[in-house]
């Protein structure tokens, strides 16, 4: 392996401008944004230069020891392979698309250089998880994505629901984490090692060593990705977290953070059997048709995002969960792309329209955003999956592999939620962008500095053209034995290969397409589109299928959407985690009452405990 | 019935219990405190008949080091309520709650 | 002195006065905690007394001499003597008979007796092998205390220092 | 006789006399000096006893084997004069709020309780259990009572002495019934004919109220009530020696009298242990929750830490011994630090109320990241040293769980880790109140003297030292708990 210290100055140089800004540059905004964008472009830059001489066709660690205890040793190592470097090239290069996106959108607030300080940490916390060679150091990068996350979402502590965001993120994510504590602890007890290499070594030699515990096993160490990529059920944590400035959601919710869970899950698939996968493929299943439901029903620019993101993550999950890792990471690379490039215009748009974000004060936004509105409607084909975007290459390859394991029952939710998709982010689409403007902000809205768009061109590029550029070879070349490269060409038409699967998605798109554009083209002007007599029967039909869709339809989406809403009000976040945080507490202060600050009471109690232990330990 | 080391240790558990008694039933910090040195000297009788019946000198230091320690802690514990009763014009421990929850 | 030792040594006279004593110290120390008829704490330092000096006659059975006479020098005549002096510094009132809490009551009764009841059915595992045989001389008590605990001893002079420091400290009158 | 074994002991008993008559020879103004002076010498004590070159790094026996030097011991001493040094320079801080004209006497008293911790770390012997313990909890009778001006500071006072001495009390008793039944007080001879014992039920009622003695010292269910009053009564440095040095001496007597004085019985009390750590940590945790009081709430933080730290006694191993000795020397730093904020931020505020945190970030941004370390180290959180013990700590019961098929393990492990989560909520509401605080009237920086900033930075580098680096404190605690087995 050529160049093996360079992935060392990767993960380090943002922890490096970590150092710098906050002990030298904190009070220079311009300085200290600099060295953090140059920190990560810099790791963009090595990460080329490392695959350009080595290629992706090889598998090495690099590590130093770290520390032993009682006979096993753990290493603080890098993993270097396909999958990380595919990781890095994505964390790099779209947190770096972000990071200097920042500079314009932060560009006015007070306390930039220590926004920039932040981002650096959480990039070096997501480089160390990308790169651990073990589950102990993956977990510390875990936790310090947390840490961090909690200080990004948090950033606007003036806001006291930013704060409250944090911190629910931060604590939801906790709650997952200890499952997966739980379950790394589990590992080492059982398989005697931490390190990937040897645990994978391990069980392929003796795959029944794991016992009958693999399944609980599994589903702890599922726990930690269930936090970290928000799948039911405790998804919660993640439409609340767009209280943070939009790039943070962009880097968070859309490129890094989420995708953690799922890149864990495919770096330790060796460890899972086939009954925790089935149970994860139908979480993941759940989540995304439930978050696609609640989508429907928001209104703010930001929200919808989020929760078309849960519904992504939850398709990435249960790929894994159907045993294609190579699907799920190809989709959570092209989702980078193209979920980054829909939070980052998002941003733009917020930013044009002064920081409103619903869309129903907005509307007819293309002519006075062009290049904000063309990059977003890339984004949105992509995630529609529209041919030859990228999110049409990734979600056939998903729907593909789910019809290939048989699981006809998540192939249909993957279809029923691609026409979900479509309907809610075009309508989106529709009421921001066409139509009249619904506010005066909205006529005044102007388009975002270039060092705001250039990074969403570069990130429309990739969203446009992720699906052929050889994403899937090199997942391919890590997962599957004797995988053969597809060239340019090939892949372009990877997807005729199956047709059933490429057909049901692209109607699930027609659908969708066609319900949101008869619903929300023009929605709220033009009564009667008297333009064209020839059409006059289609909007006709329209007329009836819009009483169809009102009587069916909607009422039943609405009352599905309310259902799920109310669900996730009030069962999960009321009963269950209400319960939960309010019975802590409860019992917090009914334990308390013990301390009265009366020494006879303490007395007594002592002398109380003190029979207890006599009576318990000698009294039978 | 011939006295043996049964009977002393009885003696030392009925004294221990009172003074046990004492420590949770009385409001009176002074009083509470006797009632400490009560048990003390449970523990101090105990120590005493084993060492006649063991037939070993150890318990008997040890008495020795408790009767010492146990002055040293009425000495200070002693000072402590009469700083405390300077302030409060009380020795009770009812008077004794600003601190609570 | 010589016919109080075999007075002493006479089987059926010690085993009377264990009684006698025994009985006497157990009176006084029911006497300090629940006086029925006071509630002084005057009251309660007196029989603490009494309780005091009766157990040094179960020394003086147990054939601890020193111990004894430690018992009656330092917790009669040390101790008990701050004890009343602190009283009748402050000038206590007497512990007003406020509403007994039945419950409260009625708890610390069970637990304390929860306590003494596995003290007593612990007696039973004691097998009563050796005779008494010890004699307490105080030569070898003393040799013992010099020779192999020095350093506990050492370690509670420290203590002691520390403990007339803190007085001095605690009931300095004015703050400098 | 050994007795060049305990020249640690007598040195810093010896500096104790000193600065108490150094007192009357240096002027009032200058007395702040005495402090600096006491810590510089301990600072050599503790670098003569880290080069191995100080009478604790010779092993050995003195006193009859009453007084032991071994890898424990040395360990723990160690942590005692780290802990005494950052006390001492917490003191030099907040001697303003101290009785003036005692402030020599605070030094010196803290020396003395040293000497007392040192003492137990070195006990093979229940006679040095009973006088170093009682050592150590007189001299914090009168330390906690230090600031006689405030009533708060009497009553903590007055309620640690009725609660320790009838703790006291419990714990003589266990001793003479120890020795009653057995003829032995020292731990060795103690170890090899307990066997005989174990089912003497006497004998086990001694185990149990010497236990009870040294629950109550480090704050253990059920014997934990009087932590939050006296936490939060006392004068801060006074909180701090209390919630580390008394604790750390509680444990180390704690390991000594289960592991090698009576290793067979404990062997059979596991679900004792186990029952008592998780209630344990689950009542410091729940109950500090509604807490507002900084120094209450570190006072409930206290009990479960207690908590966590017993799981390494429960797990009855080396490495569970080993895990504990580690979470102690990190949590040592920690709570150092906590407190070392509370003292500069809150000496002059009338209460520790959290709200007085409120604005800190911009107050004294070394003051607002050192707390927050320590809460996220608290909390255990990687890569802080609080994070890497827990997780030794849990290791270490997974692994007896799967040696001896005791469920009640994973119970406890899990029970654990509940307490943790609970534990996020008060953590980060400190954090919180630091941060995003309402509204702080006060915005004045903090003025942060050059000792102190070096204390922090000590703590500072503690915790990262042995969250980022855990193999070198490993090595030690190993060593140390090996010593335990013999």
């Amino acid at each position: 392996m050529k160049y093996e210290n360079l992935p060392w100055l990767i993960l380090f140089l943002p922890l490096l401008s970590v150092a710098v800004i906050t002990l030298f540059t904190l009070r220079s905004k311009t300085v200290s944004s600099l060295i953090s964008i140059g920190a990560v472009v810099t790791g963009f830059v090595m990460t080329l230069l490392f695959i350009n001489a080595n290629g992706f066709q090889f598998s090495g660690e690099t590590s130093a020891n770290w520390l032993s205890i009682g006979g096993l040793q753990i290493d603080f190592g890098l993993k270097l392979d396909a999958l990380s470097m595919m990781m890095l090239l994505v964390v790099t290069g779209v947190g770096g698309a972000i990071h200097i996106y920042s500079f314009g959108y932060m560009h006015d607030d007070e306390s930039m250089a220590r926004f920039f300080a932040f981002l650096s940490l959480f990039t070096f916390s997501m480089l160390g998880i990308v790169l651990a060679n073990n589950f102990l150091m993956m977990f510390i990068f875990w936790e310090l994505v947390g840490v961090s996350s909690y200080l990004l979402i948090g950033f606007w502590f003036e806001k006291p629901s930013a704060g409250d965001a944090a911190k629910k993120a931060f604590v939801t994510n906790r709650l997952g984490d200890f499952g997966f504590l739980f379950g790394i602890l589990m590992v080492w007890g059982l398989l005697g090692s931490l390190s990937f290499s040897a645990l994978q070594t391990t069980l392929a030699a003796n795959p029944a060593l794991l016992g009958a515990s693999a399944t609980l096993a599994g589903l702890l160490i599922f726990c930690g990705a269930m936090g970290k990529s928000a799948q039911f059920p405790l998804h919660v944590w993640l439409p609340d977290a767009m209280e943070g400035p939009t790039p943070v959601s962009a880097l968070i919710h859309a490129a890094t953070m989420v995708a953690a869970g799922v890149y864990m899950l495919c770096r330790t698939l060796f460890l899972f059997n086939s009954e925790s996968l089935h149970l994860i493929s139908y979480i993941g299943g759940f989540t995304a048709l439930l978050a696609a439901l609640m989508a429907v029903q928001q209104n703010d620019i930001k929200r919808i995002i989020a929760y078309s993101t849960l519904s992504q993550l939850g398709y990435m999950v249960m790929t894994v969960g159907l045993n294609g890792p190579t699907p799920a990471m190809f989709h959570l690379t092209t989702h980078a792309f193209f979920k980054a490039l829909l939070f980052l215009s998002a941003g733009s748009v917020i930013v044009g329209m002064h920081h409103e974000q619903d869309i129903w004060q907005m509307g007819n936004l293309r002519k006075k955003m062009p290049i904000t509105f063309l990059t977003f409607t890339i984004g949105t084909l992509a995630l529609c999956g529209v041919p030859p975007f990228s999110g049409f290459y990734s979600k056939d390859a998903i729907l593909t592999q789910a019809l290939a394991q048989k699981s006809y029952l998540l192939f249909g939710v993957g279809v029923f939620v691609a026409a979900l998709t479509t309907f809610y982010t075009f309508r989106l689409f529709f009421i921001v962008f066409f139509g009249k403007e619904k506010s005066k902000a909205a006529s005044h809205a102007h388009e975002s500095p270039l060092v705001m768009t250039l990074p969403l061109i570069a990130l429309a590029v990739f969203s446009f053209a992720g699906g052929f550029i050889g994403i899937t070879n090199n997942y391919g070349s890590q997962f599957v034995n004797h995988h053969e490269a597809l060239s340019m060409a090939q892949q372009f038409t990877e997807p005729f290969n199956n047709l059933f699967p490429m057909a049901c998605g692209l109607g699930a798109v027609a659908v969708g397409l066609f319900l949101a554009y008869s619903l929300y083209n023009n929605a709220a002007a033009d009564p009667l589109p008297t333009k064209l007599g020839g059409l006059a029967t289609l909007m006709k039909n329209k007329f009836y299928f819009d009483e169809f869709y009102e009587a069916t339809f909607i009422r039943a989406h609405d009352f599905l959407a309310a259902v799920a809403d109310w669900l996730d009000r009030w069962i999960l976040e009321g009963a269950i985690i209400g319960a939960i945080r309010g019975g802590t507490d409860l019992s917090g202060r009914a334990l308390r009452l013990a301390q009265t600050g009366n020494l006879q009471t303490y007395a007594f109690l002592f002398v109380l405990g003190v029979a207890l232990l006599l009576y318990f330990v000698l009294g039978k | 019935m011939h006295v043996s080391l049964h009977h002393y240790l009885f003696v030392s558990f009925m004294l221990f219990s009172l003074g046990l008694l004492g420590v949770i039933m009385r409001r009176n910090l002074l009083v509470i405190y006797m009632s400490l040195e009560l048990m003390l000297n449970a523990a101090n009788l105990a120590l005493v008949s084993f060492s006649r019946f063991n037939n070993k000198l150890d318990g008997q230091v040890l008495v020795f080091f408790i009767i010492t320690v146990a002055a040293a802690e009425v000495a200070v514990g002693l000072a402590l309520i009469v700083a405390l009763f300077r302030k409060r014009q009380s020795a009770h421990v009812e008077d004794l709650t600003s601190m609570k929850l | 002195m010589e016919a109080i030792n075999n007075l002493i040594s006479g089987g059926v006279v010690q085993d009377i006065m264990f009684y006698v004593f025994a009985a006497l110290t157990l009176l006084c120390a029911i006497l300090v905690v629940a006086n029925p008829f006071s509630r002084s704490p005057v009251t309660s330092a007196m029989f603490l007394v009494l309780t005091i000096i009766s157990m040094s006659g179960l020394f003086l059975l147990l054939h601890a001499f020193f111990l004894a006479a430690v018992q009656i020098l330092v917790y009669a005549g040390a101790v008990m003597v701050l004890f009343l002096f602190v009283i009748m510094l402050l000038d206590l009132k007497e512990e007003q008979r406020r509403k007994i809490k039945f419950f409260g009551l009625a708890a610390g009764l069970v637990s304390v007796s929860i306590v003494a009841g596995i003290f007593i059915k612990s007696l039973a595992s004691i097998k009563l092998t050796a005779e008494p045989a010890l004699e307490g001389e105080t030569y070898v008590l003393g040799k013992l205390l010099f020779t192999q605990y020095t350093l506990p001893f050492e370690i509670i002079s420290i203590l002691l220092l520390v403990a007339m420091v803190g007085v001095i400290l605690l009931s300095k009158k004015k703050l400098e | 006789m050994n007795s060049s074994l305990i020249m640690l002991e007598i040195s810093v008993i010896g500096l104790g006399l000193v600065l108490m008559l150094a007192d009357l020879f240096v002027p009032a103004e200058r007395r702040r000096f005495i402090g600096y002076a006491a810590i510089v010498a301990l600072g050599v004590l503790l670098i003569t006893s880290l080069s191995g070159n100080g009478s604790c790094g010779q092993f050995g026996t003195a006193f009859g084997g009453m007084f032991i030097n071994d890898g424990l011991s040395l360990l723990f001493k160690q942590l005692f004069i780290i802990a005494a040094i950052l006390v001492l320079f917490m003191a030099a801080e907040f001697s303003d709020k101290l009785a003036a004209g005692s402030v020599a006497e605070y030094y010196s008293l803290t020396l003395f309780a040293l000497a007392g911790m040192l003492f137990a770390a070195s006990s093979n012997d229940f006679t040095m259990l009973f006088v170093s313990i009682e050592l150590i909890t007189i001299t914090f009778y009168v330390l906690v009572s230090f600031q006689r001006s405030k009533i708060q500071s009497l009553e903590a006072g007055v309620k640690y002495l009725i609660l320790g001495a009838l703790s006291s009390a419990f714990m003589v008793f266990g001793i003479a019934l120890i020795w009653g039944t057995t003829g032995e007080l020292n731990f060795t001879k103690l170890a090899a004919v307990a066997p005989q014992f174990a089912d003497s039920q006497m004998f086990l009622l001694g185990v149990l109220l010497v236990l009870v003695g040294l629950g109550f010292k480090i704050a253990a269910f059920p014997f934990q009530i009087w932590a939050p009053d006296v936490y939060q009564g006392a004068p801060t440095p006074t909180t701090a020696f209390l919630g580390i040095g008394s604790k750390a001496a509680g444990f180390v007597l704690l390991l000594r009298v289960l592991f090698t004085a009576v290793p067979s019985v404990t062997a059979h009390w596991a679900n004792l242990l186990i029952v008592i750590s998780a209630i344990t940590i689950l009542y410091g945790n729940l109950c500090a929750i509604p807490q507002r009081n900084l120094k209450r709430l570190l006072g409930y933080s206290s009990i479960a830490h207690a908590g966590y730290l017993l799981l390494g006694v429960a797990a009855l191993s080396a490495s569970g011994q080993s895990a504990l000795m580690y979470y102690l020397a990190g949590y040592v730093f920690t709570v150092m630090a906590a407190f070392f904020v509370i003292t500069l931020v809150m000496r002059h505020l009338p209460s520790e109320d959290i709200s007085g945190l409120a604005g800190l970030h911009q107050r004294s941004p070394l003051l607002a990241a050192t707390l927050t370390i320590a809460m996220v180290s608290l909390a255990g959180i990687p890569p802080l040293a609080g994070f890497f013990g827990k997780f030794l700590l849990l290791k270490a019961l997974i692994d007896t769980a799967h040696l001896t098929h005791n469920h009640g393990y994973y119970c406890l492990a899990f029970t654990a880790l509940i307490g943790v989560v609970i534990s996020l909520y008060y953590y980060f509401g400190v954090i919180r109140e630091i941060y995003w605080g309402k509204n702080p009237e006060d915005l004045s920086p903090i003025e942060i003297s050059s000792p102190a900033k070096l204390s922090l930075a000590i703590c500072l580098a503690g915790i990262f030292w042995i969250g980022l680096f855990p193999d070198t404190v490993l090595n030690i605690t190993n060593l140390a708990a090996t010593a335990l087995g013999k």
